[in-house]
C-alpha cells in the first residue's frame, strides 16, 4: 500500500526561504498550472486573496475560471464541489475559520467521506477542503476552533496538518493529488513562520517525521504544537532530559510504524495537541501508543491538549493553550523517580 | 432539439415578474384525456407521447412489482413513486443522452428510464450495497437520501460541465419537504448566481412522509421561490405527461442555450405510503387519496391516446407484455441472492487502502477464517 | 402604537403580487433633506425624527471612537457600521420595551442604542469574553458571529413569546451575505409556516468582506426573497432613516397585530473596510466609495431637520457634546483592563462543574500557583 | 458538584414492563404533563408520532401546542429550538435519524454548546435533542450511523445514551429538566427491548452503573453494545472467567470513578462500542482507563469498535456490528497466559 500520489513537478522548482502562507499559495498556483482540473474557490478567494491572503493573486494570475469567489454559503461551497468532482474536476476550497466549515458538515460526511465507497470507486471524489484551524491569533469566538477530531472520526477522509513551510507545500500538491478527499488543516498561527521550501519535494500522505531526536521520552504532536514541543524539548535539554519530538502531519490515515518505534525506544511519551482533550485525535494516539507499545512503556502516556471547555476569548486565550510549561509538567509526571528507584 | 418553445420566456431586468410561474399549472392534457390549447407550451408530438405512455405502464409495473417484492421481503424498503410515474418518466425523457440526472429514494423509475436496468437500481434497497450501478454508464447520480444535498451536486456537475465547455443539462430532482432545506436554498442560488444549466425539478406530492405540504411552506406555490433567486419558475400539473414533458423541455432547452436555471414545480400526489414501513392512516384520509385516482396519470394519457387513434388494444397488450418482461426480470434479479464478498467493506472506502483499514480486514478475516467462513454458523 | 401605517399591506391568498416589494427602495427624505410624499408610508414626527438624528450623531461618534481605540489596540477588532447607522438606529427606535433585538457583529451601535452600555457591547471585541451584557437586562441577544445563525434563533425565541401569549416582536439583523445561507432560508421559512412576529431587517451594503452583491445573487432584489414564503417583502433607502422607520415600524405593526413576518431589505453601503484588518482596495475602486459619501445618513437628516427648523446649531452643538461623553466613557471603559480570573475558562461552560472540568481547573490552578499568579512571568 | 436536578415526580407512578420506546413516550408525557415550558417537536413527530412512534400520540393528548411537526430542516429545528429556550422554554427535538442530525451541526457546536458559556451563564440552553442512534435494524446507507464521537467532543454538550427502558425513561427526564443542552441518543436497536420501568426512579446525568459484577475483567459499554457483552459475559462465564459490564450510559460527562475502580479491581479491560473506532468516545475511555488504571493493569486495555469504514449495507451488517465473538477475541487477547506464568 502507498498513499504517494503522482504530484506534477513544479513548473519552475526552486528553494527558497518563505512563510507558510506563501508555501501554501505557492502550492495552489504549481497545481493550477501543472493541472488544467484544479479549481479554487471559496468565500473572498477572489480579488481578495483570501482573509488569510493565501489565494492571493491567483484570479489575477488565472483569472476567474480557475480561481473564483462563492456565494457566502459553506454547505454550497463543499455540496458543488462534490458535484464537480463527482465530474472530473479537482475542487480545492476554501473554509474561512474552521467553525464556519461545520454549516458543510452533512455534505462533508454523508458525501465527500462516501461517495467513492458507496459508489464502488467508480466516483471517487479528489477534493481538498482547506481549513484555518487552531487559536494563538487572538480571534474572538469561533474563529480559533481545532476542529481536526470530527474530521479524524469520519471513515472515508483523509486528514492532514503541516506545521512547517516546507511540509505545507508538499503535503498541499500531495493532497490535491490524491484521489480521495483531503482535509487539509493550516494551523492559522503558523500562517507566518518562515521556513525553507524546496518545491520539489513531494510528500507522502500518511506518513509521520521525526522533527528532533531524543532518547528518554517521545512528545507526539502536530500542527502548531509541534513548535510548542520542540520549545519544551529545548528547555527540557537544558535539564538534562533528551527528548524526541514526533509530527504526525498525517491524522487519518496515522502512521503507527514511525510513532509506536518512536515510543518504544524511548519508554515515555506525551501526546500534545491544541484542540479539547476529549474523544479526541490526542486521545486516540494516546490510546494507540498504549495498547502497541504497553510492554514497552515506563509511565502512562500523558496528554496535554486544550481544556474540555470552548475555546477562550482573546485575553483568556494564553491560559487556555498548551505551552511548553504545561509540556514539561507532564514530561515530569512520567515516573522518573520509580525508575531511578529501580534502577537504583 | 425535441422540445420547441412556442413562446419563450426569457428572464428580462427590466420585468422581474416574468419569473414568477403562473396562478395555474399548466396543463396540456385534462384528467378525461381531452387536450386544450396552451398559449405558452405546445402539446409534445405523437412519437413523444408514445414513448411517455410505454414509460408510464413500464413505471406503474415496476412500482407493483417493487411493492410486491417488499412483502416477500426481497426489498429491505421500497419508496414508490405510484402515482407520480409521470414526473419520473417526463424527467428522464426531456434529458439528451449526454446529460445528467440527480435522482432522490424516490426516483427509481426516472432512474430505470434513463437506462440503469432495474435490478441494479433496487441494489439499495435490497440491501446489498449503498448503490447499484456506475453513474457514468447512464449518467444517472446514484440516489440520494440526505434531502436536498443532491441538488448541489448537480450544480457543482453543471459548473464542471461548463467549465470543460460541455453542453450538459443536468436534472435534479427533489420532493416538496426537501424545498424547507438550507441546502435547497444554496443549490437555487448557486445556479442561479453562476447561471448554469441545471432544472430543479421538485415533485410536490403534497407530503414529506406525514407532513403536509401547509407544514412547509406559506408561500403561494414553492416556484414562488424561483424569483428570489433571478430564476424562472414554473407550475405544471403532475400528473400530465404531456405539460410535464413541455415545460421541463423549455426549462432543458433554456438551460442548453445558455439561458440558467429553472425551478419546476409538479403537482403530484404519493398515492401510497412513504415506504412500506409507513403507515398513512395516521396522517390522511383515504378519501383524500381516492380523490387522487381520477387524476391517474396513465389513464388520463391512455384517454387522450386512444381518442386519438394512437393506442388500440393490441398496441396496450404489447406495453403490458413488455412491462411484464421487465417485471420478470426483476423478480427473478432480486430472487437471487447476491454473492457478498465481506472485503468489499475494506475495499472501497480509500482508493488505496491504509494500514489502519488493512489490518481491520485482517482482523475480519481471521475472525471470518476463526468460526469458518460463515459468521452466522460461528461456534466458538 | 408609535407607527402609522397609512395604507396597510396585507398578504392575500388571491393576489401574491401584494408579497412582492417595490420596484425601487422606499425612500422619504431624498440625499438633499428633502422630504418627498408616499403614497405607502408617511413621514415620521418631528419627535421620532429628532430622537433618530440623535441616535445618528451617537452611532457615528461611537463608530469613530471604536475605530480610534482599534488603533490603539484597546479593541482586537471593530467592524463598522460607518454610513450604515440610520439602519442601526431605525431598528432599535422601532421596537418597543419588550420587543427583542437580535444583532450581528456589525451591530454594535444599535445594542448600544437599545441601552446596552457601550463599554460592555465592546466586550466581544476587545476580547475579554465572548458578550459583556445579559441579553436580558435591554432584551439584546448576544451579538452574532457565524452568519445568518442567529436568525433561527429570533424565530425560535419569538415562538416561545408567542408561546406564552406575550406579544413581542422580534427584530432579526444580517448583512446581504448572510442571506445565501441556508440558516437564512430555514429561519424566513419556519417565520413564515409558524406565522411568527418577526421582523427579518437585511443590510444590503453591496458586500460580504470582498464579496459584491452579484455574486450573492441574481434576484431581482433581496426582497424579492420574500414571496417564495408567502411573506411581504419590501425594499428601503437605508441611508434615509425617515424611510426606515416607517417600512420597519409597519412591519413591527404588522407582527405585533399577527400578521407574521416581514423581509426587509435596506439599500446601503458600508463605508469603510469589513473590519480594520481588512484592506478594501483589493476589491474595490475609491471612487465607488465616495459617491456614496453623498448619501450619508446623518447630513441628509440634518437637511431636513434645519430647513423645517427642528434643528439649530445650538441643539446641534448639544448633540456633539452628548456623543462626545459617551465616547469619553468609551475610551475610558476599555483603557481600564479588566480583572481576568483564570477559573471563567471553567465557570460557566455548564451549570455545575463536571469532574473533568474541575479536575482540569485544579491543574491549571496549580500551573499558575507553582508559576507565581502571572503566567507569563513564569519561570521554572 | 451534583448533576441531578430536580425533576418533577411522575403524575402518576407506575412499574411496569415496557419497551424502551414507550419508556421515552412515558418520559416525554410525564414531562409534558408536570412542566408547563417543555415542547416536543421535529419531523413526523406529531400526528404520525414519530417514524419510531417515540412521540406516539403527544399531539393528540396534549394538543399542536405541546407537539408539533416543523418544516423539514434540521438546522431550522435546532435553531429555533435555540431561541426557544433563549426565551425560557425547554425544546425537548428529534432529529429522524442520526445523519440527519448534521445539517443541524453548526447550531449545535457554535450555539446550543456555547450559549451558557457565551452569556457568562445569563442564557443557558435546556434543550434535548434526541437522536436515534446506530445499526442492527438493516438499514439503508445514512440510517445507522454513530455520532456520538461529534458530541461527546464538543465542549458545553452532555451526552448521555440509555440501554435499558428503565434508564431511557429516567435519563430522558433528567436530560429534559437539566439546565444545560443534553444529546440524547436512542439505540434504534434496542426501541423494541422491554425491561421494567419504574416511573418514579430519578436518574443522574453523568454516572455510570455496573450492570454485572466479575472479578477477571471488566468491559466497558453504553447503549446496544451493553447487551453485546452481556451476550459475551454470559459465554465468557461458561468457560470459566468472571466478567465485571459496567454500562457508561454519560458519554459526557463520564464517571471516571466507577469506571476506574471497577477496572483496578480486575486488572484487565475491553471497551465496546459500534461507532467506528478512530478518534471515538471508546479510545477516550480506553485512554483513560489506561492513564488511571496503569499500574493496576495486566494487560493493554483493547477496544472493540466499529470498523473505520461508512456503516454497512444492510447485506454487510453481521459483518460490521462488534457482536459478543469479537468481544470474547479481546477478552482472549489480554495476556491471560502471561500473568499465569507469572503466577506458576
Ligand atoms: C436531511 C434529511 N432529513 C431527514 C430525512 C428523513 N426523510 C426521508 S424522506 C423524508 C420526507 C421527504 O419528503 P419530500 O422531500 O417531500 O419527498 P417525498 O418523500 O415526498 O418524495 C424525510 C423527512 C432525510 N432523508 N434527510
Ligand atoms: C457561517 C459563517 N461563514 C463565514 C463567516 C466569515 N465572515 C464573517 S463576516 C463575513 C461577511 C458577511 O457579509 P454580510 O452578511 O453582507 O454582512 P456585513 O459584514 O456586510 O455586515 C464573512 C464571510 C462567518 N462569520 N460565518
Ligand atoms: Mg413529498
Ligand atoms: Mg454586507
Amino acid at each position: 500500500m502507498t498513499l504517494m500520489h503522482d504530484v506534477a513537478p513544479a513548473p519552475a522548482p526552486t528553494t527558497q526561504t518563505m512563510t507558510m502562507a506563501a508555501a501554501l499559495n505557492r502550492a495552489l498556483a504549481d497545481a493550477i498550472e501543472t493541472d488544467p482540473d484544479v479549481l479554487v474557490f471559496g468565500e473572498d478567494v477572489g480579488a481578495l486573496g483570501g482573509v488569510f491572503r493565501i489565494t492571493d493573486g491567483l484570479t489575477e494570475r488565472y483569472g476567474e475560471e480557475r480561481c473564483f469567489d462563492t456565494p457566502l454559503a459553506e454547505s454550497g461551497i463543499v455540496g458543488t464541489a462534490v458535484g464537480m468532482a463527482m465530474n472530473g474536476l479537482r475542487p480545492v476550497i476554501e473554509m474561512q475559520f474552521d467553525a464556519f466549515a461545520l454549516p458543510a458538515f452533512e455534505q462533508v460526511v454523508s458525501h465527500v467521506a462516501k461517495m467513492g465507497n458507496r459508489t464502488r470507486g467508480a466516483m471517487r471524489l479528489p477534493i481538498v477542503i482547506r481549513i484555518p484551524t487552531g487559536g494563538g491569533i487572538g480571534g474572538v469566538e469561533h474563529h480559533c476552533d481545532s476542529s481536526e477530531a470530527y474530521y479524524a472520526h469520519t471513515p472515508g477522509l483523509t486528514v492532514v496538518c503541516p506545521s512547517t513551510p516546507q511540509d505545507a507545500y508538499s503535503l498541499l500538491r500531495a493532497a490535491i493529488a490524491s484521489p480521495d478527499p483531503v482535509i487539509f488543516l493550516e494551523p492559522k498561527k503558523l500562517y507566518w513562520s518562515k521556513g525553507e521550501v524546496d518545491t520539489s519535494v513531494v510528500a507522502e500522505i500518511g506518513s509521520a517525521r521525526i522533527v528532533r531526536e531524543g532518547s528518554d521520552v517521545t512528545l507526539i504532536s502536530y500542527g502548531s504544537s509541534v513548535a510548542t514541543c520542540l520549545e519544551a524539548a529545548e528547555i527540557a535539554a537544558v535539564e538534562g532530559r533528551s527528548v524526541q519530538v514526533v509530527d504526525v502531519r498525517s491524522l487519518s490515515p496515522i502512521d503507527d510504524a514511525t510513532i509506536t518505534a518512536a515510543v518504544r525506544a524511548t519508554g515515555r511519551a506525551v501526546v500534545v495537541a491544541e484542540a479539547p482533550g476529549y474523544a479526541s485525535v490526542a486521545s486516540e494516539i494516546q490510546s494507540r501508543v498504549f495498547e502497541r507499545c504497553f510492554e514497552y512503556l515506563e509511565a502512562p502516556v500523558r496528554k496535554v491538549t486544550g481544556f474540555d471547555t470552548p475555546f477562550a476569548s482573546p485575553k483568556f486565550e494564553h491560559w487556555y493553550l498548551p505551552d511548553a510549561d504545561r509540556v514539561l509538567d507532564a514530561i515530569d509526571s512520567l515516573h522518573w523517580l520509580d525508575e531511578n528507584a529501580g534502577e537504583a | 432539439m425535441l422540445f420547441t418553445t412556442p413562446t419563450a420566456r426569457v428572464a428580462s431586468a427590466t420585468d422581474p415578474h416574468v419569473l414568477l410561474p403562473r396562478d395555474e399549472p399548466v396543463r396540456l392534457i385534462d384528467q378525461d384525456g381531452v387536450a386544450h390549447a396552451d398559449e405558452g407550451y405546445a402539446l409534445p408530438g405523437a412519437d413523444l407521447l408514445g414513448r411517455a405512455y410505454r414509460g408510464l405502464v413500464e413505471g406503474r409495473r415496476i412500482n407493483d412489482q417493487a411493492n410486491a417484492l417488499v412483502r416477500q421481503g426481497r426489498l429491505a424498503v421500497y419508496p414508490s413513486s405510484h402515482g407520480q410515474e409521470a414526473c419520473q418518466v417526463a424527467a428522464s425523457l426531456v434529458l439528451g443522452e449526454h446529460d445528467w440526472l440527480f435522482p432522490t429514494y424516490r426516483d427509481s423509475v426516472a432512474v430505470i428510464a434513463r437506462g440503469v436496468s432495474p435490478a441494479d437500481a433496487m441494489v439499495l434497497l435490497k440491501g446489498d450495497w449503498h448503490s447499484g450501478y456506475d453513474p457514468h454508464e447512464h449518467r444517472v447520480a446514484p440516489q440520494a437520501t440526505p434531502l436536498a444535498t443532491q441538488l448541489l451536486h448537480a450544480v457543482g456537475f453543471a459548473q464542471a460541465a461548463r467549465h470543460r465547455g460541455e453542453d450538459t443539462v443536468v436534472l435534479a430532482m427533489c420532493g416538496d419537504g426537501s424545498t424547507s432545506e438550507g441546502d435547497f436554498h444554496e443549490a437555487m442560488n448557486f445556479a442561479a448566481v453562476f447561471h448554469l444549466p441545471v432544472v430543479f425539478f421538485v415533485q410536490n406530492n403534497e407530503f414529506a412522509i406525514s407532513v403536509p405540504l401547509s407544514r412547509q411552506t406559506a408561500a403561494p406555490s414553492l416556484a414562488h421561490k424561483a424569483i428570489g433567486y433571478g430564476m424562472p419558475g414554473q407550475r405544471v400539473d403532475g400528473n400530465d405527461v404531456a405539460a410535464l414533458l413541455a415545460v421541463l423541455g423549455e426549462a432543458v432547452d433554456r438551460a442548453r442555450a445558455g439561458g440558467g436555471p429553472t425551478l419546476v414545480e409538479a403537482h403530484t400526489y404519493r398515492m401510497q405510503a412513504h415506504t412500506n414501513a409507513d403507515d398513512d392512516t395516521r396522517y390522511r384520509q383515504r378519501a383524500e387519496v381516492q380523490a387522487w385516482t381520477a387524476k391517474d396519470p396513465l389513464s388520463r394519457l391512455r384517454g387522450y391516446l386512444v381518442a386519438q387513434d394512437l393506442l388500440d388494444e393490441e398496441a396496450e397488450a404489447r406495453l403490458a407484455e413488455g412491462a411484464e418482461t421487465i417485471a420478470a426480470a426483476l423478480r427473478d434479479a432480486l430472487n437471487a441472492d447476491a454473492d457478498l464478498d465481506p472485503e468489499d467493506l475494506f475495499r472501497f472506502v480509500r482508493s488505496s487502502r491504509s494500514p489502519q483499514l488493512q489490518e481491520q480486514w485482517h482482523q475480519l478475516r481471521d475472525e471470518l477464517e476463526r468460526s469458518g467462513s460463515d459468521h452466522e454458523g460461528a461456534a466458538r
